[in-house]
């Protein structure tokens, strides 16, 4: 680093915008990257291109209507972000929940993980430049993506979960076809493991590149895969089981060095344990109803405060919000976990390449919507 | 000979790499060429909302309670009724979607206490203006119930 | 359980008066404590030894004063701690931005939203907003909203 | 061609151009089209479909849009490099076609020094590629240009060693001699490692995957050529597919016996055909590997380079001149 110093001084430094479009950027976001050469020297991520304003306009209208914003911050974990809402909402008000709720909840919300991490490693891998393994991991996602909306109607932006329950509930069929998507997945691992995980050009591209340790992970607040990669089991589905978590059996897989490498392991494995937990759900799903009956129309919650934590596929996630008796929250928060994660960046970044930039930024896996709100 | 095992160990998973490539040129294909073949839509697809047809009454149940209007999130559904009697329902007499702003939550159908909303099937839906994407459902199903008689006659004259 | 042991710390550095414990779980955290403005960074501080993360900060806009709100946890199940910071309209909380570095970030969309500036936090440019927002979009006098309260109307 | 036909050293040398300059710009706009072809089929989709039966007018339909489009300057660029880089790009590219030696008597002109010409002209790419980024005023066409020079200096030196083998084993530089050694056995048999060292450095010499570091559209966008539009692009485009019909026709002849059928049994099928069915296949197998794998960083194709291509080609070239001075 002293040496990096020493040239800092000299006017071989340039800045190159990477962003706000570019092909690797996932999203919009801008980095300014100070460069000598091609390694980074200081790293300035620019966000907000895609601010909404969601936590306002989650202030001006009741709970029920903030239903679908909810699945368009994380565009990719959609029905996590609908469920983590709904669990909020559910805890303020007092909502009993149906048992078959809680299963068709935890089912779609693991499709959704899974769907959300074939994305994140198709990409990654496009970043990297293998462009392959990209349409193999949509070609799977396309399964996700289809039995999701043979129950919701929609393929991205679900708005599935309701006060209570769910919108609707689910067949034989959908069954069917989960079934035989765990069936397919099983395949699908050995050729992935072949076509990348194995792959030595793939291994000497993440190996040892972007490490992001505990310290650095707690300082940034970074979590998730990225946390669980350097060999910390923090998920919130462990920490803080809801819905039915803690009847499920399933691991949490973790990393040693924090490296690109073991992100990539963590989620890979990730994914397979959601498998895991989709079977064991499959099998208790239990009959009954799937939504509560007698909730009101318009919800009269107790005033206070309510903070409601859940994994979404990028870490943990939290709903904040602050209820004074009327129909609608009277400040709504949501903690993102690619904020974090993305934060963590200004520190991760100098001393790199830009080619390693680009595979450390595809391998944290960020969402930028998410991030700008 | 830690040198020469990384050598052939990298190129073997490399090789192994190219036959999982090689192995799909002899899969079939996946993809549906669009606007030639067409994949069957969910059954729960949410497409824009319709007024449904009831087989009962021909037409549809509306009661003009607003509920729709006043659930949508995104101020997408416009209402309009008049009463026919002093003292009497309203009767529908103008309903206004504009789709460029839906959100396709669906909220509105399942508010509906007559069940009388419920989702299109349309999802070719191209427009030049935003004013191709403001749907007057009156006028929608109108048409429908034109195009069902029609359908009626001529299977009756089949018949 | 490093939550008992911050607890505990706490309560001999705050006494016991400021610390609310959370039964029920509906705030997701074991407890939480009011801190005065000046001594947020000691509080800090000690959840940094502690060895906890921030999780969030968030402010909370009342008709009276501004509440600064942070979330602090650990890598532990259910370690959630809250520090609540009353902070007048007119007045400048410190920056905790060299004790947990993530909450530069943190602080700026707090800045962003709210327009509370954080004295030792040197970045205070615009992170969500445009460069030129001269307005502060959470604030209850901002657009739409339904209500403006003061503070105890909702915490009694 | 027949010996016969050919009184006049003049005619045969516009005739020659008049073709090459035929073949390589339909040889270009088909491999464009195969290579999309095979990237579809590996990934499961049919590839282009519309334009042409199974989409083989699809290139000509692009081309056309190319040339139809604004040569567009950025901002305070170097002008005359600017636009002399594309042509500089393709020029020596068309020059390998005067040694390839297609068939029996299908050479253009059969050189002494034949393999030579085509690897020193081959090496003008680079100079055109750094002019290119470097007159665009582009940063990332500026990293792209600059990466390229770095990688040139990795890969030439393997690649040359490796052709040198060769040559040691047949005292000569022509192509056509080159083949007829190989009448029986071919070279890639006997030298497997040139062979493969050969085709290692040819993909990195042409910027494919997994060496398009000059290019890496994930990090630089598209690199040198960033900011070429239309025709300008276009040239860059058709220079990369004539390029690699070059470094797989002398591939083919170097290793793969040229119009030679495997060992000597020719099928009776024209040495021509053998000699682009050895080619196409070179082809197919470069864009495969394309298909397949992530890019290289450009300090690892170094280290794979300097550790590995390069201490190799030498212990092979030293082997064979052992063994070729003691038979």
């Amino acid at each position: 680093m002293a040496e990096l110093e020493k040239i800092e001084a000299s006017d071989r430094v340039y800045s190159l915008n990477l962003g706000p479009q570019h092909p690797s950027t996932h999203g919009v976001l801008r980095i300014v990257l100070d460069l000598d050469g091609e390694y980074i020297i200081k790293a300035d991520p620019v966000i907000g291109y895609g601010h909404r304003g969601h936590e306002k306009m989650g202030e001006n209208r009741p709970y029920k209507q903030f239903l679908p914003n909810t699945s368009r911050m994380d565009y990719l974990s959609g029905m996590l972000f609908n469920h983590g809402f709904v669990l909020a909402v559910e805890k303020l008000v007092g909502i009993k929940v149906p048992e078959r709720a809680k299963y068709i909840r935890v089912i779609a919300s693991e499709l959704n993980r899974i769907s959300s991490h074939l994305l994140w490693f198709g990409t990654y891998l496009m970043d990297l430049g293998g462009f392959t393994p990209f349409l193999y991991a949509f070609d799977d996602r396309e399964q996700i993506l289809d039995i999701l909306d043979s129950i919701t109607g929609s393929r991205l932006t679900y708005s599935y979960c309701r006060f209570g329950g769910v919108s609707r509930d689910v067949d034989l069929k959908f069954i069917e076809m989960t079934r035989a998507f765990l069936k397919r997945m099983e395949k699908r691992w050995a050729d992935y493991d072949s076509l990348v995980t194995k792959n030595v050009i793939f291994i000497h591209r993440t190996r040892d590149v972007g490490v992001i340790d505990r310290e650095l992970a707690r300082q940034y607040g970074v979590t998730g895969p990225n946390l669980r990669a350097c060999g910390v089991a923090f998920d919130v589905r462990r920490s803080e089981p809801y819905e039915v978590y803690d009847r499920l059996d399933f691991e949490i897989p973790t990393g040693t060095k924090g490296d690109a490498l073991d992100r990539y392991d963590v989620r890979f494995k990730e994914m397979q344990q959601s498998c895991r937990i989709i079977d064991q759900a499959l099998d208790q799903l239990p009959e009954g109803e799937f939504l509560t009956p007698k909730v009101p129309q318009k919800l009269g919650p107790p005033k206070g405060e309510v903070y409601t934590a859940f994994e979404s596929a990028r870490g943990l996630t939290a709903y904040y919000m602050v209820s004074d008796g009327s129909p609608g929250p009277y400040r709504c928060h949501i903690r993102v976990p690619s904020f974090g994660n993305l934060n963590a960046l200004n520190d991760v970044l100098p001393g790199t390449l830009v080619a390693d930039a680009i595979s450390i930024l595809g391998s944290i896996d960020v969402v930028i919507p998410e991030i700008d709100r | 000979m830690g040198y020469f095992k990384d050598i052939i160990d990298g190129g073997l998973s490399l090789i192994e790499g190219m036959g999982v490539t090689a192995r799909r040129l002899f899969q079939p294909l996946i993809t549906v060429q669009y606007p030639r073949k067409k994949i069957p839509l969910s059954s729960a697809y949410r497409g824009h909302i319709e007024l449904k047809i009831f087989e009962e009454t021909g037409t549809h149940k509306c009661i003009v309670c607003l509920n729709c209007e006043k659930t949508c999130p995104s101020g997408v559904i416009r209402v309009q009724g008049e009463k026919q009697k002093e003292k009497g329902p309203k009767t529908l007499t103008g309903y206004v979607i504009d789709f460029s702003k839906c959100s396709l939550c669906g909220l509105c159908v399942e508010i509906c206490p007559t069940s009388t909303l419920e989702y299109s099937r349309e999802y070719e839906l191209v427009g030049d203006t935003g004013a191709d994407c403001v749907f007057d459902l009156m006028l929608r199903l109108a048409k429908q119930v034109e195009q069902r008689e029609e359908k009626k006659k001529t299977q009756g004259i089949a018949a | 359980m490093k939550i008992h042991d911050i607890e505990a710390r706490m309560r001999g550095k705050f006494g016991d008066l400021p610390l609310k414990r959370d039964e029920t779980g509906v705030t997701g955290a074991s407890w939480s404590i009011a801190v005065p403005i000046g001594d947020l960074r000691d509080a800090a501080t000690e959840f940094n030894a502690a060895g906890f993360f921030l999780e969030s900060i968030t402010a909370l806009d009342f008709e009276d004063t501004f509440e600064l709100v942070y979330h602090f946890n650990c890598f532990e199940p259910g370690s959630r701690a809250v520090v609540r910071v009353l902070c007048g309209h007119d007045q400048v909380p410190p920056s905790i931005c060299d004790i947990f570095r993530g909450a530069a970030w943190l602080e700026r969309e707090v800045h962003d939203f709210f327009g509370i500036t954080f004295s030792g936090n040197v970045d205070m440019r615009a992170l969500l907003l445009p460069e030129d927002a001269d307005y502060y979009p959470l604030r209850k006098t901002f657009g739409k909203v339904g209500a403006y309260h003061k503070r105890e109307v909702i915490y009694g | 061609m027949s010996e016969g036909l050919l009184g006049s050293e003049w005619f045969r040398l516009i005739l020659g151009l008049l073709i090459v300059l035929a073949f390589s710009q339909l040889n270009a706009l088909f491999l464009v089209w195969l290579e999309r072809k095979v990237a579809g089929h590996l990934q499961l989709r049919p590839g282009p479909m519309e334009v042409g039966p199974h989409g083989l007018l699809q290139t000509i339909a692009d081309g056309v849009k190319l040339v139809g489009k604004e040569l567009i300057l950025p901002f305070k660029a170097d002008r005359k490099l600017f636009f002399l880089a594309p042509v500089m790009v393709f020029m020596p590219v068309l020059v390998g076609f005067l040694v390839l030696p297609f068939s029996r008597g299908l050479i253009i002109r059969d050189m002494n020094v034949g393999v030579l010409l085509v690897f020193a002209f081959s090496t003008i790419t680079v100079l055109a590629i750094l002019t290119g980024g470097w007159a665009s005023n582009n940063k990332y066409a500026l990293l792209g240009a600059v990466r390229s020079v770095a990688q040139n200096v990795a890969y030439e030196i393997p690649l040359l060693l490796a052709v040198l083998s060769v040559v040691l084993v047949v005292h000569s530089l022509s192509f056509a001699k080159i083949v007829e050694y190989q009448k029986t056995v071919w070279f890639i048999f006997l030298q497997p490692l040139a062979g493969l060292i050969y085709l290692i450095a040819a993909t990195a010499e042409t910027n494919r995957a997994p060496f398009d570091i000059p290019e890496a559209e994930s990090e630089l966008v598209a690199g040198f050529h960033t900011e070429y539009s239309g025709m300008g692009f276009g040239l860059f485009f058709l220079a990369e597919y004539t390029n690699m019909f070059i470094v797989c026709a002398v591939a083919t002849s170097l290793f793969f016996g040229g119009w030679n059928g495997l060992f000597g049994i020719s099928l009776g099928i024209p040495g021509v055909f053998w000699f682009l069915l050895k080619t196409y296949f070179l082809i197919f197998v470069i864009m495969w590997v394309r298909w397949t794998f992530p890019r290289v960083r450009f300090d690892q194709l170094m280290n794979f380079s300097w550790k590995v291509m390069i201490p190799l080609s030498l212990a092979n070239i030293v082997i064979t001149a052992i063994v070729v001075k003691i038979i």
